[in-house]
């Protein structure tokens, strides 16, 4: 009963429900996202955390429907975003969706802007597409969204060769936001960026964000981006959530070994001088994913169970973690104090 | 398996480093020996897999097979030479599958023959324009500055008169005959392989290992081709395939201009000038050794773009 | 940019010296001469002696040469020993003959090769990139007079739809054009696919499609101008290699062309003509190869301030 | 995928081998080679050009324009300029000459000459036509003529003609006479000369040099000329020296190609061919709507020996004998004419004045096979050099093959024809020549048949035969008045040439052809190939 008035409660911007990517190239099928689920309140931002080939990107492509096909197979449950079914959508409604309702951050700036097309153009090019105005007046929202990313107006006219990285990823927010989108996917918005100009960019999205109250995934690999913009953080591991809760929940009530592992691995600021404890391993290779809990060869607490089917647990109402031990009595795992 | 090859190519690279300036016992042409052995399996490997390469390598060998076997059954003077009027232009059948030409002649056999031609222009021309193009470019791209600007210019002089015209100035000027035939169209390229052999040296001329190499006293010469050309190979090797095709087209356009290999060799070219004037009654005259020439050069070519995959693995990414 | 114009133009000076050397000189190579072949049956040798000086055919290769150079520098190409009339007078009548055909094939070839190489790029590794590629590299790997011949076997005297030959309205082009538009297209379809292909896979076309671009926009818009770049540079190359192809195709269309002008000069030994031809036809294809850099700058607005600069 | 590919590639070379094979699918239909004996019959042709074909009234109507595909580019209307036949057979349309070959009688007749008179061998009187009429509507008249023969002896490609006269004398408006430094029986052979064709004073007077070189007497004007593509005519309504042409319009338009000329005839775009191919021979013949115009070619073609190279077995007369012996005409002419020409056994050329039918050398393969090994010419390997005239290449190629059936290997050079003739004329002991296959086109007298090519001063002994004997012979025929003694001597000459000291072999004289749509008449052939359109017309019917 109250679990249904939850879910009645829950204003859902996103909801996936077991999401799968492969990728069938001449070496063999990758699979790039097994299974995954995932649910976006409105208004919330979620950072989506994992190391580099977990699947996070090809996640968000996914979710926009932009996995490159061939090679690339999605296969889903249901992807509705503000309770539109996405799957469902034919090309054109789905043209319409990309850029207004759901747009999409990219993680190298240097070469996610067109190189022959001015940037006032490829700003005003997504307001044109979407908001029923002319070219010019397309082009004079460019020159407004370009001053309020922090960009003079008068550059709009210029190439992106002329503008620096921080200044170009600035225009990709820009292109992004050009259309007040309800989903905004920033994928590692910052990684290519000097750590000054990283800042700079994060604060405008915080701002922007509120702003306009758009929700928001933040794909990173840095926790503490997740910790300075998101409200919740879930953790992927070869192509599926493995953790999720609050930040709360997961940076103080970490559950999964594999975000243990994480965490270890984070220099201490407090202690600079203290061991860096790497995890051991390399995550597996995506063409043939071990039987069960793909982080189990890594895993300190692995045990036989693992390699059975993993099931989501539920450690709270905001809180899951999908691994078996929490099945043996009196698990826990060991943290490292910070 | 890109990563790892870029990996150890950047590993030998720097142990090619350590070993120069520490310890010159170990000598460079052994690691290069060594980097390509493994780097020729990995051509291999990546040129397995396009299927139209390997067509075209088995055709090749096909073909050169045939011209070299044509050689041992038939008899020039008595298959080539000799002409049998009563039997001109007979239409394909059992007896001639290609038919026969207007002197009477086995179609079939002088194309089988003629192969070892086209073969013969295409390939020593290219050697020609290889040697003696990667050569300059070589030269060029290592000394820079004059000689490299002396160069450059001179070949923008050869490759600024268009190929064929080149080629009958060539051949008017020094008469017909295979030789000469196959120097021309060997000229005629010689500024293609200089450019690409320049291009291809230029990022390697600055490279530490050079300057190694220059620093611990190796000769100029040595450097160039111990260190400097492996580098250039790979689109040398492309350039050369590409050529061989190139240089058996332009063979035959002189051939069929009237300026190829002397009468009665049957070279494809000159075959199919010659029977261009009966093309209406007997177009098998034309047809057989214009598709002989249009596979061996399809063969080439395909060759040369499975080799350029395989050399460039970029693409495949 | 005006400053890089000029740079290059002086640069394709020594280059067309060098050109008018070679040729003169293989030219005086060659066994035979003009005379020879404009002398009477019965000439004397007095007579053919006047011919000679007549036509400055007296003294070395090299005196000749350099009297011949004294004049060309001032932009002089001489008279036509066998035509006896200013070269640049011939070339100037022959060479928009050609110039039509060269574009003709250019505009044939662009017709089939840039839809074949995107169709083939964006359908990488499907049956149509494989037929794609095949038959673009037929048309490389084909002698274009034999492809000529076979056309006109098919379209001229099978079918009696287009002329065999000759110049005389829009008809007598299309069956030239396409012979040697179809050997250019070979080449132009695999750089326009592999250029695509690089394109395909950059980001930016990502952002373009997360936009809510339309497919079709993202390939036509955002990609093929991007792609066009390294098409344009060959470009230059391609239209070269028309001219040089043009020289087949003039003789089996029997085109009045300056490739079959040259030709001819040099079967004749006209050694004036032959030379002024080439360095005339080295010249503007130098000179297209420069305009198509330019064109190139226009594309590439990240080129354009290179030259700025 | 892999696979995909595979069948892609496939497929492509099955359609493409699919359209070729249907480019040429019409290989089946058999055509029959003519024999070299079937080709005796001239096509009609229009009478005399200057007499006849007025134009009829009434009912008969005639294509406004005609052209003709010419094989060699037109460069020049000046006549003086050229000697090249293309050049040639425009200019004989629009420009005239004092006398010319009646191309049907093939008598040195008057063209714009009425008549003349050998005063001395070295003294002429012409009188020129009354009345004729240039283009610019001036009357020609013997100023005129001495203008000509002023610019003529400028011009290197005339003045060999100019050189022999040396004094030009006018006696009224219409009469001239002319004094030459040596005697000359054949000096109206002279005035024949394609280039000396006569110009207007007048116009050269008032207009640039290059307008005044169109004006001539002939029955076209020149109209128009696209370098490479075509030259075109009208016709001359004011022509009083010939009846204006039915024909309005005259275009010559240059195709290389011989099989493309055919296509261009046969689709209707062009009315008359020049040299088609022999394979297309059957194919106008048999046609309703073209028809093949031919004639007995003077041209003789010919494999020569370089009696003057020193260390070559070639100097040998036994060894010439067995090449004489040793080759089958017939089947050469098969190989190098389909079988239209004309075997020759003598090296004289048929039908010309004083020609003798000697039996000449026959074909023996044994005796040529004794003979060959008597002189120890088996096994060896001897150069052939010619030049790449399509004829050429094809007895070259067909001799190299009958020459290995005894043992002798040739090789074989083609060169460009200038190269050939700057080779063949140079100084035979250093040239390096050994075999060579040239022709010969004796457009006039029997004099001239025999000097240039076997005189010691000949322009084009190729063979270098330095012979006193022949010399003294060949001197005294030219100067012998009494006929009978001058054809005795030709045929001396013949026969001791042909048999006895052979510096060539004769093979044949090649039929001279043009390839024409049904209903053209007044195309005249001519020997050397300066081919008559002036009275060209087509008759079209409703």
């Amino acid at each position: 009963m109250s679990e249904k008035a939850i879910e009645k409660q829950k204003d859902l911007i996103l909801d996936v429900k077991n999401l799968n990517v492969r990728f069938e190239t001449d070496d063999g099928i990758v699979r790039a996202v097994n299974g995954l689920d995932l649910e976006i309140e409105r208004g919330h931002a979620i950072g989506l955390v994992g190391e580099t080939g977990a699947g996070k990107t090809t996640t968000a492509l996914a979710l926009l429907r932009l996995v490159p096909d061939p090679p690339g197979v999605v296969e889903c449950e249901k992807l509705e975003l503000d309770g539109r079914d996405v799957l469902g959508m034919g090309i054109k409604e789905l043209e319409k969706v990309r850029g207004k309702d759901i747009s999409m951050i990219f993680q190298d700036p240097m070469t996610a802007l067109n190189p022959v097309f001015t940037v006032g153009d490829q700003i005003a090019e997504s307001i044109f597409l979407h908001e029923d105005v002319s070219y010019v007046e397309a082009q004079k929202r460019a020159v407004a969204m370009l001053e309020l990313v922090g960009i003079p107006g008068e550059r709009a006219g210029e190439y992106p060769h002329q503008f620096s990285g921080g200044m170009k990823q600035r225009v990709v927010i820009a292109i992004a936001l050009a259309c007040h989108p309800q989903l905004l996917i920033a994928d590692e918005p910052t990684t290519a960026l000097d750590v000054t100009i990283q800042a700079q960019v994060l604060d405008l999205m915080k701002n922007l964000r509120q702003q306009y109250q758009t929700s928001l995934i933040m794909i990173t690999h840095d926790l503490g981006i997740v910790a300075e913009i998101c409200d919740e953080v879930a953790v992927m591991y070869a192509g599926n959530i493995v953790e999720k809760g609050t930040l709360e929940d997961v940076f103080n009530r970490t559950k999964h070994p594999y975000t243990e592992g994480l965490f270890n691995s984070l220099p201490n600021i407090r202690d600079r001088k203290a061991m860096l404890t790497p995890i051991k391993g390399l995550m597996p290779d995506p063409t043939s994913l071990p039987e069960g809990c793909p982080f189990s060869p890594r895993c300190p607490y692995a045990g036989e169970d693992c390699t059975a089917p993993q099931v989501v647990r539920n450690i709270s109402a905001t809180h899951f973690v999908r691994c078996c031990a929490y099945d043996r009595p009196g698990f826990h795992i060991e943290r490292k104090e910070r | 398996m890109l990563l790892l090859t870029r990996a150890s190519k950047r590993a030998i690279r720097s142990e090619v480093n350590a070993v120069e300036t520490v310890k010159r016992k170990f000598t460079a042409a052994e690691l290069q020996q060594y980097k390509k052995r493994s780097m020729f399996g990995e051509v291999w490997r990546n040129y397995k897999k396009s299927p139209s390469a390997m067509i075209g390598l088995v055709v090749l060998v096909i073909i050169i097979v045939v011209a070299i076997v044509a050689q041992f059954i038939y008899d020039y003077d008595t298959d080539i030479v000799q002409q049998n009027i009563k039997e001109r232009f007979q239409t394909p059948s059992a007896e001639h599958p290609f038919g026969t030409d207007q002197y009477g002649r086995d179609v079939l056999t002088r194309v089988l023959y003629g192969a070892k031609y086209s073969l013969a222009v295409g390939i020593v021309s290219v050697a020609i324009s290889c040697v003696l193009g990667s050569s300059l470019g070589l030269i060029a791209g290592y000394y820079g500055g004059f000689t490299e600007n002396l160069i450059l210019r001179v070949c923008e002089v050869f490759a600024g008169i268009p190929s064929v015209l080149l080629g009958i100035a060539i051949m008017s000027a020094f008469g017909q005959s295979i030789v000469v035939l196959m120097f021309a169209i060997g000229l005629v390229y010689v500024p293609m392989f200089a450019r690409t052999a320049r291009a291809a040296v230029l990022p390697v001329r600055d490279q530490e290992y050079i300057e190694a190499a220059r620093v611990s006293g190796v000769g100029d010469l040595k450097i160039i081709f111990g260190h400097v050309l492996p580098n250039a190979m790979s689109p040398i090797i492309v350039q050369v395939t590409m050529g061989v095709a190139n240089g058996i087209l332009t063979a035959s356009s002189l051939s069929f201009l009237g300026l190829g290999v002397p009468v009665p060799a049957p070279e494809w070219g000159a075959m199919l000038s010659g029977g261009r004037e009966f093309i209406r009654d007997y177009g098998y005259l034309t047809l057989f050794p214009g598709l002989a020439i249009m596979i061996t050069v399809l063969v080439f070519n395909l060759m040369g773009d499975g080799l350029r995959d395989a050399l460039d693995p970029k693409l495949k990414q | 940019m005006f400053r890089y114009i000029i740079k290059r133009i002086l640069m394709m000076i020594p280059v067309l010296l060098g050109v008018s050397f070679v040729v003169y000189y293989l030219m005086d190579l060659a066994p035979g001469d003009i005379i020879a072949q404009m002398a009477p049956q019965d000439a004397t040798p007095e007579q053919i002696e006047m011919m000679r000086e007549e036509l400055g055919m007296n003294g070395s290769v090299f005196e000749r040469y350099f009297r011949y150079l004294g004049k060309l520098v001032q932009g002089d190409l001489g008279t036509s020993l066998s035509q006896k009339r200013p070269v640049m007078e011939l070339f100037l009548e022959r060479f928009p003959v050609t110039v039509e055909l060269a574009f003709g094939s250019i505009l044939v070839a662009i017709l089939i090769s840039v839809p074949l190489g995107i169709a083939a790029a964006t359908h990488h590794r499907t049956w149509l990139d494989g037929t794609s590629m095949v038959t673009a590299m037929l048309g490389v790997s084909m002698p274009s007079f034999w492809l000529g011949l076979l056309l006109i076997m098919l379209f001229a005297l099978k079918l009696g739809w287009l002329p065999s030959g000759g110049r005389e309205g829009f008809a007598a082009l299309i069956l030239p054009a396409l012979t040697l538009g179809a050997n250019q297209a070979g080449s132009l379809t695999r750089i326009t696919r592999s250029s695509m292909l690089d394109v395909i896979r950059q980001d930016y076309l990502r952002t373009a499609r997360a936009k809510g671009v339309s497919e079709k926009q993202v390939i036509r818009k955002h990609a093929l101008k991007n792609a066009l770049i390294p098409i344009i540079t060959v470009f230059g190359s391609t239209l070269g290699g028309a001219f040089g192809g043009a020289i087949m195709i003039e003789t089996v269309f029997s085109w009045p062309g300056v490739g079959r002008l040259t030709v001819r000069a040099i079967n004749d030994r006209d050694m004036t003509l032959a030379t002024g031809c080439i360095i005339m036809f080295t010249m503007f294809m130098t000179l297209t190869i420069l305009l198509v850099d330019i064109a190139y700058a226009f594309v590439d607005p990240r080129i354009k301030a290179r030259y700025s600069k | 995928m892999k696979h995909t590919k595979i069948i892609a590639l496939l497929l492509c070379i099955v359609m493409a081998a699919a359209t070729l094979l249907g480019c040429t699918g019409g290989t089946d239909t058999p055509v029959t080679t003519p024999d070299a004996g079937q080709q005796g019959g001239t096509q009609t042709n229009a009478p005399d050009g200057g007499s006849t074909g007025q134009p009829s009234t009434g009912d008969v109507k005639y294509k406004e324009e005609i052209v003709i595909a010419m094989a060699d580019e037109f460069t020049t209307i000046d006549p003086m300029e050229t000697t090249a036949e293309t050049n040639q057979i425009v200019q004989d349309c629009t420009h005239d000459l004092l006398t010319d070959t009646n191309l049907t009688t093939m008598q040195n007749e008057g063209e714009l000459v009425d008549h003349w008179e050998m005063l001395a061998p070295d003294h002429w009187r012409f009188v020129l036509k009354d009345n004729v009429t240039f283009h610019d509507g001036t009357i020609l008249n013997v100023d005129d003529v001495e203008f000509t023969f002023q610019r003529a002896a400028e011009k290197s490609t005339t003045a060999n003609y100019m050189a022999k006269i040396s004094e030009f004398i006018k006696v009224d408006d219409l009469t001239f006479e002319v004094k030459l430094l040596a005697g000359d029986v054949d000096f109206n052979y002279t005035m024949a000369a394609n280039s000396l064709a006569i110009l207007s004073k007048e116009a050269f007077e008032t207009m640039p040099e290059e307008d005044a070189i169109k004006i001539g007497t002939g029955p076209w004007v020149f109209e128009e000329f696209v370098s490479g593509d075509y030259v075109s005519l009208v016709r001359f309504e004011g022509s009083t020296l010939y009846p204006v042409p039915n024909t309005k319009r005259l275009v010559f338009r240059m195709i290389p190609e011989a099989s493309a000329r055919m296509i261009a005839l046969e689709n209707g775009e062009v009315d008359v061919i020049m040299t088609p191919n022999a394979t297309d021979y059957s194919r106008l013949t048999e046609s309703d709507d073209l028809q093949l115009i031919t004639e007995t070619g003077r041209t003789q073609n010919f494999v020569g020996f370089n009696l003057q190279n020193p260390d070559c077995i070639v100097t040998d007369p036994v060894f010439r004998q067995a090449v004489a012996y040793g080759i089958d005409k017939d089947e050469m002419v098969i190989a190098a004419w389909d079988g239209y020409a004309q075997v020759s056994t003598s090296m004289m050329c048929r039908d010309m004045g004083y020609y003798a039918d000697i039996e000449g050398i026959p074909y023996d393969p044994e005796k040529a096979q004794q003979l060959f090994d008597q002189c120890g010419a088996t096994g060896k390997t001897l150069h052939l050099v010619t030049s790449d005239a399509a004829h050429r290449t094809k007895m070259a190629e067909n001799f190299q093959a009958q020459m290995k059936k005894y043992g002798i290997t040739i090789t074989v050079e083609f060169m460009q024809n200038s190269a050939l003739t700057e080779l063949n004329t140079s100084d035979g002991t250093t040239s390096g020549v050994e075999l060579y296959i040239a022709s010969w086109t004796p457009g006039k007298n029997a004099d001239y048949m025999f000097r240039n090519p076997l005189h010691s001063t000949g322009g084009r002994n190729y063979s270098h035969l330095m012979d006193p004997e022949i010399d003294a012979l060949i001197d005294a025929a030219v100067a012998e008045t009494d006929t009978t003694k001058r054809a005795e001597m030709y045929k001396e000459l013949q026969e001791r040439i042909t048999c006895e000291i052979i510096p060539w072999v004769p093979i044949a004289q090649p039929t001279l052809t043009l390839g024409a749509a049904k209903g053209v008449t007044g195309a005249l052939l001519h020997p050397g190939l300066v081919h008559q359109f002036k009275m060209i017309e087509r008759v079209i019917e409703d």
